[in-house]
Order: C-alpha cells, then structure tokens, then sequence
C-alpha cells in the first residue's frame, strides 16, 4: 500500500528547491510526504500545528483540514500513496455523515459521531504510543549510558544444550535459502495493478465500522488518480465478492451500471448474503 | 558435547549442592553468587544460580542483598526479569561513555514499532498497522528482531492463527527494566484505555458542531500554512 | 529522537576533568574507578584511570583501597603490572570453569537443514538436498541429532521406502514454540522482513501439521528399520 512513497525519499522543502528544473508536469513525482508515517500520521500532525488538543479536538474541522491537503496535493499532482487517499475517501464519508442529519432509518451502524469518536481515539493512541517510545529511549540504555562487564570471564548458559540457536536464526536461515532458490532468474515487472490484496485490506479498513449501506467506491473512487480507476474498481469489486463470500460484507445493487451499496457484514464467519436485484 | 560437570571439577573441590555435611555462611553464599553473575556480561538467570548455590538457598533474597550492598557502588546489580546482571551504575555514563560503541540509532519507526510491541504485548502485526495506521515496512521487524528485542510469541487463537509479537529478555536488559510492569507509563496508559483495541467506554470527544465552523482556538488551514509545512510548492509555481 | 547526551546529564554533573572548581569525595572518585575498570575489555592502566578522574587524583591509592574492599569478595580488583581488573576470586574460579564447554553456534548449513526439516516434514533426505540445492554432509545431520531436534520419523512409501525425518519435542522446547503449527507462515516471514517483495507468486511455505501424525504415504519407523541403518545393534543385544 506504501508502494507510492519512495522509502526515506528527500523531504519536501529539499524536493522543492529542485522543483524548478523537474518537468513540472511529472505526474510520476513520487514523495515522500514531508517525511509521514501514513495518513494518521499526518492527521496527528495536522492536530499538533493547529494546536488542537487531542482531549477536545474537532474531528470535522480536522477532516477538513486532511481534505483541504489532499486536495492541494492533487493540484499540483503529487502522487499520493493509496493509503492517503482511502483516508481521504473515508473522512469524505465521515464529514458527510457528521453534516446530514442522522435520519432514523433503523440503522443499527454507528453514527457519525461514533466514527468520530473512533477517529479520535486511534489519534490519541497512536501519540500515546510516540511519547511511551520517546520516554522508551531516553531511558539508561545499556552500551550507552550502563555498561556491561567488559572483560567476562563465562557466559551462562541459556538453553541447556550444547548448540545454540533462535529462533530467529533459524526462521532466516529459512527464508533465505528459500528465497535464493526462489528468485534466481525470477524478475517480476512492477505493475501498476491494485492486488485483490490490497483492494481487500482497503475495504476491510473502510468498512471496518460502517454498518449502512453505504456507496463506498464512489467515495473511493472519488480520490483515485484516474488512472488507477479502473483497476481500483475491478479489485475492488473481486474484493468485496470474496468478502462477502466470508460473510464479513454485504452488498446491494439496485440494476445494472447502478451504484453498489455496500456494508459491513454481522459475523465474520457466517455465510453472506449477496443482494444483486440488478440481475 | 556437554560432559557432565562432575567429571571436570578438580578433584577435592565437591559442588557447593552436594556438599550435604558443609554448611555455608551468609557471606560465602554471596560471594559465590557475586562471582557468577560478576563474570557474566549477559543477565544470569536465577534458575542458573539455584543450580550452582548451595541446595536450600532461596536465591531471590540473596540477590536482594547483594543488590543492597552494590546499590551505592559504581557497579550495581540489577534485575531484569527473572535475571541478574552487574551494570555501571547510570550517572557514571559521563565518564565510561565510549563513542565508538554508541547504543545503535533506531529509525523513527521502528522505535514507534518497538514501543507497540511493548506496551500492546502479545500483539499481532495486523494490530500493530492498525495503531500505525501504516504498514510496517519490511526490514523494520527485521531491525528490532536481529537486536534481540523482539521476538515471536506464539499465534493467536483467532482464524489465521496470527503470530503474535513480543519483547525479549534483553529488551528488558537493554532498557533496564526490572520487568514489563516498569515501563514508563503503562498504568497511566492502560487506565485511559489506551492499550485496548476499542474505544473505553469513558472517552471522550466532544461532539463536532453541524456546522464548518472552527473551534475558538482554531484557524482554518491554509496555503500558507501548507506551504510552511513544506508540504506545498511555495505558491506562483502551483499547477493546474 | 536522540537527544545531545550533554542535555540530558543531571544538572550539576561536570566531566570530572574539567571539574577543577568541583570537589569529588573520595566515594565518588572509588566508584568512578569501579565503573570504568568494570566496563573495560582489558586491564586498565593507572595512566588511562589518571586521565578520567578528577585531576590531583592520586590513582595508585585509590586503587589500593579500592583492592582492599573487594579483597573478602566474590570478586576481587587485582593488579598485574600497573593495570588493574576485576577477577574472580581465586577460591570461587571452579564455579565459573565448569562452564567452559560453551553451547556452540549452529552452523549456516545445520541452520538450513533443521529449518527445512521443520517446515517440510516428514522429509527425507533427498528432498532436502532438492530444496537446498546442495548435498548435505554427513556430519550436519550428525549435528542436529546430537543437539536432539531431529528424528527419524518413518520411512515414506516409495520406491527405496527412503527414511523421513522430523523435529523432535525438544526442538519445539528449545525454539519456545508451542507446537509445529506456530512456526511462522509467508504472510509472517513476509512482514518479519525475512522474506522480501521479490518472490514468485506460487511461492509457498508449507504448513507442518502436529508432529506425531503419519502422513498418508510414510510408515512407522520400525526396529528393523533402525537396524538396518546401523542406528541400532542387532536386538538381542539390546540394553535396558
């Protein structure tokens, strides 16, 4: 899914000094979005400029905010890592849900100030998480600040064998060897394809607390580069059928080329229920 | 490979174990403790002490005192988990510090992977991303289990079976903690529900207005803002 | 992340070298001694100790009295030439020599060898050598079944009925696995980072069932068997 952001590619005030001299036109600029960790990442972070407590933050405004950056980025056609976009297409959803009335249709799914709730919860643990890794290793570290005895004399056994090896020796040991018998003359082509995988584990990610039907693609597909669309839309579409095959999504569809409406599923290991009155 | 024991210690010298008829003072059960750990650079655990002390002796409380009698010392015994080790004590670092062996740099993410794995153990990697929000690019689980302070748990009785994750004892020994109960903020952070994967029941955020209005201490973001964050080519060069 | 270690010192602690304003008591200047001749790979010299104490420092005195603390310990501080170290002591160096047959690291190969009989059981030997691509040597197998993680298992069904192998309960307790189904899968060695993007997509890693069934094509080992590979004197002369 990261597949779009160059690992520990040049930070963008770097990128920009060059800008200049790039085909401004390049619509093949991949960045390294100023250096973030994914699109929570990024939200955490529009948080902390805007100086909002996490405690009291306002997640539409927030929304707005990401919303307001993707679409900057789009114009001047960075390419953004899927990832950035399905967080688009969902925060879309989310402030549409949070700005229309809930009208009571009997919708058992959450509202959209459940989904915000959510939102700012996994915000406020994520930042919880970087200030426990701050604390984490600014502590006495051993070979840093606390030192070891440096002549040892004996080295107590850890196993009662007389080999030694772990786990995680022997599981790359493994892998390698594998690997290299694998791959010797193998070269895949890198293709700009969205993998039932990654449709998959996008859908799950989107509907992971939408319980209404809902026209999720349209969302997505909203954010999309145009040129991803229609591979998008196909494993998308193969995606939700095996999901629903698992019982974890529903979907409906009213005719042909209508919208397909989608939405969570009850159990994940019930059988599902495909509606498509179309056909 | 491993002969027995036995059959190499000099002759004379009977294992402290079995020496039924001797009794050992106070003193020599902690010398002899003092000299197996002191001679190990590596935690030794207290199971390996029970097998080398005299039979009868409850290791813990020896360790206790011992760690006593080093506390005020430039070498302290410490515990981490179920092991003993000696250690420089901590603010003597100014003078040992060596910069050719400087503690190894961790990326960003890997030190935030690290303290997931941590605070959230046993933990799968799907729950790690889902924290992150990002995908653990490869090579980072890679770091942290090649530097020993990660490792395979087990799997999770869920379908799939996911592997879980966890620490290692030199994690423990790498950080100095006594135990996984001393990191930094866990109760503060299992109390505001910050450890689980659901929502606590006790959180809370304040509903957003129906409208696009901001908060009193909130700007709504703009160009400027995005082109200070480097995140937007300085304006004039803007496309479409 | 890291911050300047300058920062970071409490308040108050200066390099005792450039503390000429600063007094250091004597306690301070014995466990600055300590830490720095327990924290070095070699013997110390009086010379090195002079330059990171305090200046003034008389080194030779402190270090005799330093000596004289630990003289009744486990351990004592001993000097040869005018280089000081930590030693046992001497009474207590049968208790450290017992461990002298160090475990061993596991060879590149025997790594290979154990992990592909853990995955692909029951394999034999020829399907090893498949999968590695190389010959395994004699003396590798040897290894593993000395270490006990490895076993005969049966014989497969085959023209040769040719030996299969497999891990025994003390390989599953060594590597903390719980049972052979723990081992991690592709989606896990993928995420580890121990398999990278670059593998076809019919590459597979097999899931090894529970360790004591059959598999459909293998027999039970029988002592005929064992017999006949050498493993065993002909019964009857059978001890126990």
């Amino acid at each position: 899914m990261a597949m779009n952001i160059a690992q520990g590619a040049i930070p963008m005030d770097k990128l920009w000094q060059d800008a200049p001299e790039k085909s401004a036109d390049d619509p093949e600029l991949l960045i390294d979005v100023g250096g973030f960790e994914g699109p929570l990442d990024l939200l955490l972070h529009l948080a902390k400029v805007q100086k909002v407590d996490l405690a009291r933050i306002s997640v539409l405004a927030l929304a707005e905010q990401y919303l307001q950056f993707i679409d900057s980025a789009r114009r001047v056609r960075i390419e953004l890592a899927a990832d950035y976009l399905v967080m688009a297409a969902w925060l879309a959803y989310l402030k549409s849900k949070l700005l229309i009335p809930q009208q009571a249709k009997g919708d058992d799914g959450p509202t959209g100030e459940e989904m915000a709730a959510t939102l700012a919860f996994r915000l406020k643990r994520l930042e919880a998480m970087r200030e426990a890794a701050t604390q984490l290793v600014n502590r006495n570290r051993l070979g840093r600040d606390v030192f070891a005895r440096g002549a040892p004399e004996h080295i107590p056994h850890r196993f009662k064998s007389a080999y030694d090896a772990n786990l995680f020796d022997l599981l790359s040991a493994y892998a390698n060897l594998r690997q290299r018998q694998a791959v010797t003359q193998v070269t895949i082509e890198r293709r700009k394809v969205w993998s039932l995988a990654d449709a998959r584990a996008l859908l799950t990610q989107m509907l992971g607390e939408i319980g209404e039907w809902t026209a999720l693609q349209q969302y997505l597909l909203t954010y999309l580069p145009p040129a991803d669309r229609v591979t998008a839309m196909a494993s998308a579409f193969a995606a939700s059928l095996e999901l629903v095959r698992e019982g974890k999504l529903e979907i409906r569809q009213e005719g042909a080329f209508q919208p397909i409406y989608m939405r969570g599923g009850t159990k994940a290991d019930a059988a599902g229920e495909v509606v498509v009155d179309g056909f | 490979m491993t002969v027995s024991d036995r059959d190499e210690r000099p002759a004379g010298q009977q294992d402290p174990a079995d020496a039924s008829g001797e009794t050992f003072s106070q003193a020599e059960i902690e010398r002899l403790a003092e000299a197996l750990v002191f001679a190990s650079a590596e935690p030794v655990s207290e199971a390996f002490l029970a097998e080398r002390l005299p039979r009868g002796t409850h290791v813990p409380s020896v360790m206790h005192r011992l760690a006593e009698v080093y506390a005020s010392r430039g070498v302290n015994l410490v515990r981490s988990g179920d092991r003993w080790a000696f250690r420089t004590a901590a603010d003597l670092s100014f003078v040992i510090r060596k910069d050719e062996n400087e503690a190894r740099k961790l990326s960003r993410a890997a030190l935030e992977v690290l303290a997931i794995i941590a605070y959230h153990q046993p933990v799968t990697r799907a729950e790690i991303e889902d924290i992150r929000g990002v995908q653990t690019s490869r090579g980072t689980l890679d770091v942290l289990m090649e530097a020993g302070w990660v490792r395979f748990r087990g799997r999770r009785r869920t379908p799939g079976r996911p592997v879980t994750l966890g620490t290692s004892p030199d994690f423990l020994d790498h950080f100095g903690l006594e135990e996984l109960r001393d990191l930094p903020g866990l109760e503060e952070l299992k109390g505001a529900g910050l450890l689980s994967g659901r929502i606590p029941p006790n959180f809370q955020v304040p509903l957003p207005g129906m409208s696009d209005d901001f908060a009193e201490d909130e700007d709504p973001i703009t160009q400027m803002d995005l082109e200070e964050l480097g995140l937007l080519a300085p304006s004039g060069e803007e496309q479409d």
